[in-house]
């Protein structure tokens, strides 16, 4: 059995005594005899290091890894620089609480301080919060912050990612809100049918730049339409494209969420993730969860505290905006680090390669028989169609040791292209798909 | 120190990527505001976080009894096995058949927790215990509806609950009822039979609850509850206390949500990355959010979703990493050291508690569970030191304060949870400053005031950072 | 092209400019030009940090990995706990200089301290240097300190591991001492012919224990007979096989030497790896390199700093017993972190398990045809002979994944077993080699 | 702090290994004293290492311009790829056609580092610079035994060398004859003339030297050597000033080491592992240590011992991980970016040397190379401030203190070198930082000799250290 206790039996034995107490069983009187267990846990004998390691290597050892991925669908393989490994596995940012005692957390209430502005400029937001948990629940979070007892109505794009309208449809089921699809044409959002859908009750429109299809939307007329009908437009986004596209903040978006994951998070089989909130001026106090603020000390030198606490769960309790108190600390701070050793030339020049690459690679698939979906611009992912089956298509790629794009259907298969995706490792992928075109 | 922003100059950078070698392309909808980000090299980059890491606080810094988290230490063997190429490289929407190993992990994880829990399902996708919470409430939302019996809008929550407890009542949509706690800290029977009805939705309790005491009318409650026709949720966040020794589903409990960030050993990350996971009993598995994972016909493992899930509440599978962790660490424990580790969460905190209630007054008298409450009131009474004071003075003496002005229904509260990880010497040195501490503060109640002194910064102006919000950094 | 300078071109610009230059040229003035290379250098042009890591990733998989090792000769294969890896990974640790500045460098000379306290304690030596660059070094070291005019000749078991002999061999080139082999008869040391060999212009004798092919020498002995030669025996061991066989300073040693890699040190290809050096009061003085030694600060505090620095080549110059300056300090302490995870009971359980395990796998293999060359006691290796060709056994377990012994030469194979070989692999390694021989 | 041996207790301790799963046995020969180690849990260990590194100054905590040292930035990539299991995992005795991806790395490295110092061949055995030195110094004397000069039994070594130079001659068995630096620092030629003979076996030398200055000379030394029959070595400690601008092959040298740990930003490990390989002329290449790489008839890559080799000076092929890190790093520079680390190099010392120099001596005028040396001589003299008060008092500045007292040559020296890796910023804080110490130390020099007072302890006694060396912990 392996043991994180320090303390030997002996040693357990004298603090009992000390305690005032004869036996272990002694501690636990007040718990009735009827809900005691009495019986040995039916779980594994514990085992020493080693072994668990070895047990846990053996798993690890039965997931294939691809070192080639045209896969992204919400999640996106991008290079990590090895500096931002390193912050991120700093012992003390790893094992922290929530920095409730601000004078010894300095180093963590600066670094969210430091992601915060960040991602205000990367959206083009007023303020931010210190990370929720993901894109998808961010996504919820943002449509409950537009909502009010007069306002009840969440509208989504139905080219979003299904997984956040998943979410966001839960979240409704919650609070009692009601989530409306806007329908998609030609791979984006229909403007007619939004246009066409907004009415008083509507709280807030959500849409997702690019959105799932990998499609770029027109956020700012959206922006216009919406804040018409006196809504709210909420507006996903991957962060990488917003290095190059145009921002919420630009667009007319009330509120900027997206998945954080792309900024120097590992693909980690879905999580730990990263959601990103960002509001402008007038709606930044209904932004749920953490924020840390600038003050100064007994001193009078700069500092920073978790701050607007009184929105907070803790102790609103009921009539808190959201119930949200851990959250993704660790990989905001891995977040800035990146976005500090990118810089912004850096990190345009991730947009620009992945926007470059991608293109490159639709336009190869087309000439090996698989035709794009949709018109109109899109960022780094796309979708092409063809009479040959995706699975026999995608079978092969893995068999090639390249995980192709994701099957959307029988003859639709969604494609992702980052920064790490080489010039040779596509043209290997079109091989291969001609081949099985012309088989 | 400096903000990343103050230090570097434009045109300084590292150089990451190569030049893109297919022909360069850019989309039409430019942004038109240039991107602002730091200019930094290498070595200015790592310096400040080397930098801003001397100014955190982590578990291997020292004593962290902060009540109600758990912070036990995070052992190194597990963070090794979460970075395993093969689970971090993984990408969530991988074939099933490439991803065995980690649906295998999932499953036995899910199986050793729901044993733990008592428990016959479990679900991984809530990534903090609120999350869990809400996640369960959705379910007891889920269940009511299907019975047909919508008018169960009430969730009964007592005033000792941490505030995520009535703040996820409300985010599901259910009217709070608290009810009040008794003289010993446990539910008031006689009001919690007042208070359930034809409109009772369900109940959300901890046991051990938030004054470390274990309600020993635990059955009585739940039946109460489920005689009203409501159900009973858990909230883990106290489980370290009874693991292996009474488990929720035995209690009466029919949801729960669990800490693997707490109890399960997985490191807190300055506020997170957690995770919280949602366990039910059978009748309710078929609400749990989807995907769970399930074994397919073949024997091998894939993931579906439950006949009536309330629906994802995050996206793929959960913080999968953190249940690595977690996983990890149930092995090395295994059937002996879970309950080994709950009996010595309990000792170390009476331990402790013996020592310090030689001088301070307890909220609560007697054996307590793996935390107890103290109640600076008399000191604050007598000498104007308030609980923020001491907490304050403690960082002077290099340990991490217990939880602050919590549960609320304790005046002056410190709330300290030292958990079984920690040494006695570790033990006795905690009462030994805290006992020097407590004396000053009684002959010299200025100098706590104006604590800390020896921490990177003094104390800091919370009224004035919340009164003028500055939330980011503004360039010139 | 990468950099590593912070400064941009426009400051390093100013900067010329400010400390009197016009430009870079005009710093090397000094150089004349008949020397200067005025071409650029043929190296491939720099690269980014991903083109690097894609580069040298390449590199390393074109290296095989085995899972299961049964080969030592040098460089063993044992556990490394968790811990050990992550203090070795610790940023300070990693990156500062030697301890010149004790105020600033109380963790590495304390750890250090602790090391030389547990290497002491494994050796039965009285005192412990901060480490050499290897075992083989150390042993070299180790004669030089025992030969003075008069004593001039190194005598060393023919049982030796022979890359420590070409050390010790060249080690004596340069100081002019000589190096004889004693025999070796049935596997260890010929006593008869050591005590033959002794005379008054001997130095010393170094032995191995256990030696090169893995058996037990009787060092106690061998230290009555060198003493009585007025002589210096001086022990090499292996680390692990101390915490069971009588140690160096038990057996009489006056150095005891060894390489540290068992402790917790990777296989690395060799390197870096720990040499480890410690002798008795009476010879403490005349070990080599660095020496952290405890003392007291101007507030009475407990302190530690280098000491015994008049031993050292930066104040004695030629003069100076040994010329090391750098030597494997961040291994040190990651021997003195091992030993402390481990613990007296760890680390006599890991020698008990290499023990147990080489003696089941030796006498499995003894079935499958190939029988022990020596007889004697072993401690984890030995030597078999059979009559297929060391080769074509040693092919066959590395298609099945295995890494068997070393081929002495045709017919004869050095085996090491440590505590992470299993019952299963040697079952499986004996099948294969039954196979083999059934063929 | 405690000791490892004062924390825990007789029964802590940490579970690693499984049973044994074969029947087990036991030696005869058993140590007869108990092996005394630590007793400790996870915990305890892991917070004491913890706390040894908040007492240690690495690269990353600041700027660290310990002269000859050559402290640059340490790139995380290179920590990374040297972790790489396809290198860490390799056994140094697996056949080679299962290592070619290390021979390829190997051999490129060599062919890299010939390309900068002027070399045709290149081993990597040597752990540090002055086990290089050792080796080259064998090389001579293998060469000159060849040759059937067995009477050349000097090595030149200027007055200002480092100490390893004149050991490592006497490991080589070689008598060290000392020649003069002029009063520019440099090798006073008559002086060199006057003692080369035919009992020369060679020089040894670095250049840009101690001092920080390129011997412009340089050609008419090392011609003085080989006139004499001796050959030149180059101590490759400064090689980071005049990389890719001036080759130690091109200035006369024979045979050269090099400090992968210095120049080509492999970090220190306080203290050491290094790496120190050895290059040298093709007409001395049969005397290189063995094993060398080489290509074989296939095309692949093995190893081979030099016809004439001196043997080997250390098992297997050298610190291995440590040339993973150099050659990352070469890759990365590259063909513009060495040159340019140089260029810079010198730019950061001179720069901060211009601003030093505004109030305090230099031992030498001048354009300087990658340091120089400040002397305290005048400040001692006028207020009793020692080189040594200096550097303690830095010590509470938060920077590390230069090299003091080395070279020899100088009275009170400060060495000073800043490395390329240093932002103008830092240099400019140092300089002010300098700047006022300075003037304190003018202004009240009783309380320099106090200094530091902020580190974890104060002065340490070494008088004391080295009068009764206490060299290890004694259990009671």
């Amino acid at each position: 059995m392996g043991t994180y206790i320090p303390n030997t039996g002996n040693e357990q034995r004298e603090m009992l005594e000390e305690a005032g107490f004869q036996s272990f069983d002694d501690l636990y009187t007040e718990i009735p005899e009827c809900v005691r267990l009495n019986r040995k846990l039916d779980l594994p004998e514990g085992s020493p290091e080693l072994s668990v390691r070895r047990q846990v290597e053996a798993l690890a050892g039965r997931n294939r890894i691809f070192n080639y991925i045209f896969r992204g669908a919400g999640a996106y393989n991008h290079y990590i620089p090895a500096v931002v490994e390193e912050v991120a596995s700093k012992e003390r940012f790893v094992t922290a609480y929530t920095p409730y005692q601000a004078e010894i957390s300095q180093g963590i209430l600066q670094s969210i301080f430091e992601y915060q502005t960040m991602i205000c400029e990367l959206t083009g937001m007023e303020a931010s919060n210190a990370s929720v948990y993901d894109g998808a629940s961010a996504a919820a979070e943002a449509a409950a912050m537009c909502t009010d007892r007069k306002r009840k109505t969440v509208l989504a794009s139905a080219a979003i990612n299904p997984g956040v309208y998943q979410v966001l449809k839960t979240y409704c089921f919650g609070s009692g809100n009601r989530l409306v699809p806007v329908p998609e044409k030609n791979g984006v959002t229909d403007l007619k049918k939004l246009r066409e859908m907004l009415s008083a009750e509507c709280a807030c429109f959500y849409v997702e730049q690019p959105n799932y299809f990998g499609q770029v939307e027109d956020v700012e007329t959206m922006a216009d339409i919406v804040h018409e009908a006196g809504a709210k437009l909420v507006a996903g986004g991957n962060p990488i494209a917003m290095a190059l596209l145009r921002t919420p903040g630009e667009c007319g978006a009330d509120v900027a969420v997206g998945e954080g994951q792309p900024l120097g998070i590992p693909l980690s089989f879905g999580g730990p993730y990263l959601g990103f909130m960002a509001a402008t001026k007038e709606m930044f106090r209904r932004l749920p969860g953490r924020m840390v603020g600038e003050t100064s000390d007994a001193g009078g030198n700069r500092g920073y505290v978790l701050t607007l606490q009184a929105r907070e769960q803790h102790i609103r309790r009921e009539k808190a905006g959201s119930n949200i108190c851990s959250n993704e600390a660790l990989c905001a701070v891995r977040a800035a680090a990146y976005m500090a050793v990118m810089g912004e030339e850096g990190l345009r020049e991730t947009a620009r390669q992945c926007y470059s690459k991608a293109h490159y690679f639709q336009k190869k698939l087309k000439t090996a028989g698989l035709s794009r979906v949709y018109p109109g611009d899109f960022f780094h992912e796309f979708v092409t169609r063809s009479d040959i089956p995706s699975r026999m298509i995608l079978k092969k790629l893995e068999d090639h040791g390249i995980l192709g794009g994701l099957p959307l259907d029988e003859t639709r298969i969604l494609w992702c292209v980052t920064e790490l995706n080489t010039k040779e490792e596509m043209d290997e992928a079109v091989r291969i798909v001609e081949e099985v075109a012309g088989s | 120190m400096k903000l990343l922003f103050e230090l570097g100059t434009s045109g300084r950078h590292c150089d990451i990527l190569p030049p893109c070698d297919v022909p360069e392309m850019s989309p039409e909808c430019l942004r038109k505001k240039e991107l602002r980000l730091p200019h930094l090299s290498e070595t200015e980059i790592s310096r400040h976080y080397t930098e801003l890491e001397k100014q955190v606080y982590g578990v291997n810094d020292g004593f962290y009894p902060l009540g109600s988290c758990t912070m036990k230490y995070n052992p190194k063997i597990n963070e090794a096995m979460a970075a395993l190429p093969g689970f971090a490289k993984l990408h969530p929407l991988q074939p099933d058949y490439t991803v065995q190993g980690a649906l295998e992990l999932l499953r036995r994880t899910e199986k050793y927790l729901c044993e733990i829990t008592g428990m016959d399902a479990m679900n991984f996708q809530p990534a903090a215990g609120a999350h869990g919470e809400f996640t369960g409430l959705l379910m007891i939302r889920a269940f009511h509806q299907k019975n047909g019996e919508k008018n169960r809008t009430k969730i009964i929550v007592p005033d000792s609950a941490h505030g995520t407890n009535p703040a996820s009542a409300a985010m599901a949509g259910y009217t709070v009822v608290s009810v009040p706690s008794g003289e010993d800290g446990c539910v008031d029977l006689e009001k919690l039979k007042e208070a359930v009805g034809e409109d009772t939705a369900g109940l959300m309790l901890t046991n051990p609850n938030t004054v470390g005491l274990f309600d020993k009318n635990i059955l009585e409650i739940t039946r109460i509850i489920h005689d009203a026709g409501g159900l009973c949720y858990y909230d883990g966040a106290n489980l370290n206390a009874v693991m292996g020794i009474t488990r929720p589903g035995d209690m009466g409990f029919d949801i729960i949500h669990l800490n693997l960030h707490k109890t399960f050993s997985a490191p807190h990350g300055g506020g997170g990355p957690g995770s919280g996971p949602v366990g039910c009993k059978k009748d309710l598995a078929e609400f749990l959010p989807g995907p769970v994972t399930e074994e397919k016909e073949d024997g091998s493992s894939g993931f579906a979703v439950p006949e009536s899930s309330i629906g994802a509440v995050r996206s793929f599978y959960g913080n999968f990493l953190v249940i690595v962790k977690a996983f990890a660490y149930l092995l090395t424990l295994g059937a002996d050291g879970i309950p080994e580790a709950a009996r010595n969460a309990v000792l170390n905190a009476n331990y402790l508690k013996k020592k310090l209630e030689e001088f301070c007054p307890m909220a609560y008298p007697g054996t307590c569970m793996h935390e107890f409450v103290m109640t600076m009131k008399d000191l604050k009474d007598r000498t104007g030191v308030a609980a923020l004071d001491i907490a304050k003075g403690l960082l002077d003496n290099g340990i991490h304060p217990p939880t602050m002005y919590f549960p609320l229904i304790v005046r002056e509260a410190l709330m300290v949870e030292p958990t079984e990880t920690e040494s006695r010497e570790t033990l006795d040195e905690a009462a030994e400053g805290f006992r020097a501490l407590y004396q000053r503060a009684l002959e010299n109640p200025d100098e706590i005031h104006e604590a800390p002194v020896k921490t990177p910064v003094r104390r800091l102006d919370e009224v004035r950072a919340a009164r003028k919000p500055v939330l980011r950094y503004f360039y010139d």
